[in-house]
């Protein structure tokens, strides 16, 4: 696929399944490679999941076209904890960058309307889903 | 400039959800919508990573009460990827059976919402009462009514013996009458038609943008269907076909989920055919490798994600939820500004919102900002 | 003489209570349900009574007890203008008798009004809109038969063969008076919690149902003294339950209409309905 | 075709009630569906989880059911005193004790769990 190719110029594929292919993105490209994720024409985002390895923060964008997966994994650093957001080309990803933001801590640029989803306003202390 | 402003929920006798709406009417209009969610915090991503994987199949399957087993099927195949087994076909054809059971009471329930929600009390009741039936057949199969825990890694933890599948197949029979009725109904009602047609529209582009799921998507003309496109479990041996409809009002959402209905009989029967005696559990090789796997099945609401990752315990690193209805919630501004406060609870009901699917989530607080354990919290609970 | 209030006061209250606990009997039935005992709505009253009624902050709490009290009282007098009671009849006693139908809405609407909540305030403008659509037909077909009771007795003796047309007109009235389905939209639960009464509780709320109950009895009543013989006290009681029966059915059988609907459905099917048949009458 | 559209119908058709109608006139003479319920014991079914069951003279106190109960809900003492315990109100109903006891001395019969006002009379002490 033309994607494939495209994305590969910004990062690498760690795992590749039937029906899945798995790529991890450099912090820095990941403007470009979601740009291209979206010029090829997929528009559905199911799911964003984080999780905390403890050295960084690995944001995992989860795209869907029929029965195509198509997963890019990008590794924050914690002493940076930001993200661009991609609400504004895919609208399907405004609810799960709020949760992204307020249980692992990642500051959304960009975000049409940040704040809190589940946790309380007033919600002070760590991240929950931070280690 | 702002009428006034309607509080709907959390607690709301036309919802029993815990949603709060924020509603801004100018006279009886729509203006701006705004929700917040999360009054239903359970901490279960935190408390899934606290317990082993063979204990988290219970938890994931009381995620919801209304998919309970749709949740611990997606949980129990991401955790069989995993550890790259392959489960018996008996046991495979017994989730369908239980899935399939499932979405059709969680349609029948939605319909009596619906018809609760525009103050149709009869076809609420009628709508339950032909509920029992399917009910009785899981409590039957599985042991208990709306948690069915079917499902095991490996396999499920029941068989389906021969007069249950004969008790099955003459509880489907009476229901097939039952629901063919209510297909008629709702078709022709005066009520409901005059109710549902032009409400809560959503045209295909709204839907492809803001990703919606499940029967909310196909009643837009959008045919995404896991069950159609994955082919997990044994789906693609099953001929069934998924309904769609093009003009993505609450009818046409109405339409769609009692065809489905028709089509889930279909398939429980086609599944109960195909079983062949055998195996209905393989023992799993406890080891866990480090690994990432996602798994998605088509729960009664839709696309149901998890996103399973192990670090070598025997306890997953992360598990993430996508829940088909917080999906979903991201047209509530599309479907209910611009129509009448009376279109409201119609028009969120025909999303067939389910919340405790939606505010699964991370922590609870106590009151001065204490994360508890979940040790605690189960004691937390009952005070 | 003393007996006699007594009797005028207690049994119309009696017989509501009866009424509505055979609809709510009969509803559970259609619904395939067992349903409460028919005897229900009176321990509700009773119990209603024994709680704790609380002051909304922002509002009247004596402006709304003394309300809920005028709504009852309203149509208890109605009540003594039966004729087979004969206690306030005189020639223009169908006059009084609107006005007190009218007066005792009046009542629910007001306290509506004078709470400071967004469901009863949405809820009596609903009811007041409504109660447009309804009254000029209601007006109409009482008007139409003479001004009192009395002249009720030189027309034939079943109405409701020579205008069946009014009789149906009048069953949609009832059921919009009565705020049931199709027409429950001033308090429909699922949308403004309970429309007018949503504040109310204890002993307002008591008076309220109260008043309701009353307000299906007199409607029902009203309908078989018009449109049946009612000189027969048989014939009476079973033209009342026929009327209650339909009551009962469009409950059941409907949803709810929005309130643009139902506003435009009352004026396009009962005024055309009754104009056809005064213009048969004309004729 | 794998997929069908529903939509072959008159959507201008303004319906009618008939449906309901004949639906509510029948069951009037139909018996009820509901019962009462705490009056009227309801059948539950073979195979039905239901209420705790333990029987003392088979149980060998092999801490297995301790270690597989999700919710912990079980608490064995195979000290001096043996002890078991076993919490109905954390009690999910899911039978693995019973699955995986090896002496049968676990059952979920089919009963319903008595309802208990206060927390601790959940608590079940067996000895």
């Amino acid at each position: 696929m033309k994607l494939i190719e495209e994305l590969k110029k910004n990062g690498k594929v760690y795992k590749e399944e039937k029906n899945e292919v798995w790529f991890i993105i450099p912090y820095k490209k990941i403007r470009d490679a979601i740009k291209s994720v979206f010029d090829s024409g997929i528009t559905r985002i199911s799911s964003i999941s984080g999780y905390d390895n403890g050295k960084e923060i690995e944001v995992i964008y989860h795209f869907v076209k029929e029965n195509f997966l198509l997963n890019l994994k990008v590794p924050i650093p914690k002493n940076l904890s930001e993200i661009n957001t991609i609400t504004d080309m895919f609208p399907g990803a405004f609810l799960l960058e709020k949760e992204l933001s307020e249980m692992l801590g990642i500051k959304i640029i960009g975000h049409p309307k940040p704040g809190k989803l589940f946790l309380p306003e007033d919600f002070k202390g760590k991240p929950p889903l931070r280690k | 400039m702002h009428d006034m402003m309607i509080p709907f929920g959390p607690a709301h006798p036309a919802l029993p959800e815990p949603v709060y709406l924020k509603l801004f009417l100018d006279g009886e209009e729509v203006e701006d919508v705004d929700f917040s969610v999360g009054y239903n915090h359970k901490g279960i991503e935190k408390a899934l990573e606290e317990m082993d994987y063979f204990k988290n199949v219970f938890l994931s399957g009381r995620i919801c009460g209304i998919c309970s087993s749709a949740h611990s099927t997606c949980y129990t195949l991401g955790v069989e990827k995993l550890l790259n087994i392959e489960i018996p076909d008996k046991a495979k054809f017994i989730r369908i059976i239980v899935s399939e059971l499932e979405r059709l009471q969680s349609h029948l329930l939605w319909l009596g919402l619906l018809g609760h929600e525009m103050g149709f009390d009869t076809l609420f009741m009628l709508a339950f009462r032909e509920r029992e039936y399917v009910l009785e057949s899981l409590e039957l199969m599985t042991g208990k009514r709306v948690v069915h825990d079917i499902n095991t890694i490996g396999g499920v933890r029941r068989d389906l013996s021969h007069e249950t599948m004969i008790k099955l197949v003459k509880n489907l029979e009476i229901l097939e009458g039952k629901i063919e009725y209510f297909r008629k109904l709702v078709r022709k009602d005066f009520l409901i038609k005059k109710r549902t047609l032009r409400i809560g529209k959503l045209d295909k582009k709204d839907v492809e943008e803001l990703c919606l799921v499940g029967p909310v998507a196909r009643a837009s003309g959008v045919l995404y269907d896991i069950r159609r496109t994955d082919k997990y479990l044994k789906y693609d041996d099953l001929n069934f076909k998924i309904v769609t409809q093009r003009k993505g009002d609450a009818f046409a959402r109405t339409l769609v989920r009692v065809r489905e209905m028709i089509e889930s009989m279909r398939l429980v029967r086609l599944a109960i055919a195909f079983i062949e005696p055998g195996p209905t559990r393989v023992k799993p090789i406890l080891f866990f490798p480090e690994k990432e796997v996602i798994s998605r099945v088509e729960a009664p609401r839709g696309e149901l994600i998890y996103y399973i990752r192990s670090n070598g315990t025997d306890k997953p690193a992360r598990v993430k939820i996508r829940t088909p209805t917080y999906a979903n919630l991201l047209s509530l501004k599309k479907i209910l500004v611009g129509y009448t406060l009376a279109d409201v609870p119609v028009a969120v009901a025909s999303l067939d919102p389910c919340l405790c699917c939606t505010d699964r989530v991370t922590i609870v607080k106590n009151g001065k900002e204490k994360i508890i354990k979940w040790e605690d919290l189960h004691d937390h609970e009952h005070h | 003489m003393i007996m006699n209030i007594i009797e005028v006061l207690l049994v119309p209250i009696f017989l509501g209570f009866i009424y509505e606990g055979i609809l709510r009997k009969i509803s559970a039935r259609m619904q395939n349900r067992i349903g409460p005992p028919i005897w229900q709505p009176l321990l509700d009253f009773v119990k209603l009574l024994s709680k704790e009624s609380f002051e909304v902050v922002g509002s009247h709490h004596f402006l709304i007890s003394f309300l809920s009290i005028l709504s009852v009282v309203s149509l208890l007098v109605i009540g003594f203008t039966f004729p087979f009671i004969n206690l306030l009849n005189f020639r223009w006693d169908f006059i009084l008798v609107i006005y007190l139908l009218m007066f005792s809405s009046t009542c629910f609407i007001l306290a509506g009004f004078s709470f400071p909540s967004p469901y009863t305030l949405i809820g009596s403008t609903r009811e007041i809109t409504l109660l447009l659509a309804y009254e000029l037909p209601l007006i109409i077909i009482l008007l139409f038969f003479g001004m009192s009771y009395h002249s009720l007795l030189s027309l034939p003796e079943n109405l409701i063969f020579s205008f069946p047309l009014f009789f149906i007109s009048f069953l949609l009235i009832t059921q919009a008076k009565l705020g049931y389905q199709p027409f429950n939209i001033g308090e429909a639960e699922q949308e403004i919690v309970a429309g007018y009464l949503t504040e109310c509780s204890g002993f307002e709320l008591a008076m309220f149902n109260l008043a309701k109950s009353l307000r299906m009895f007199i409607m029902i009543s009203l309908a078989s003294i018009l449109f049946f013989n009612f000189k027969n006290i048989l014939a009476f009681v079973l033209s009342s339950f026929i009327i209650l029966f339909f009551v009962i059915l469009f409950r059941v059988t409907l949803a709810r209409f929005r309130i643009d609907q139902g506003f435009k459905f009352l004026w396009i099917v009962s005024i055309p309905l009754i104009l056809i048949d005064l213009i048969k009458a004309i004729l | 075709m794998d997929c069908i559209d529903s939509f072959n119908f008159n959507r201008f058709n303004q319906g009618d009630t008939m449906r309901v109608l004949s639906e509510v006139i029948k069951n009037i003479v139909r018996k009820p569906f509901t019962h009462k319920y705490p009056h009227q014991p309801i059948v539950l079914p073979h195979g039905f989880r239901g209420d705790f069951t333990w029987y003392k003279e088979k149980c060998v106190f092999c801490e297995i059911c301790e270690r597989i109960c999700p919710v912990g809900a079980i608490k064995v003492d195979r000290g001096d005193v043996k002890k078991y315990e076993v919490d109905v109100g954390k009690c999910i109903f899911c039978a693995e004790c019973e699955k995986a006891c090896p002496k049968d001395a676990i059952d979920l019969t089919e009963k319903l769990t008595p309802v208990e006002t206060e927390r601790t009379k959940t608590i079940r002490k067996l000895q």
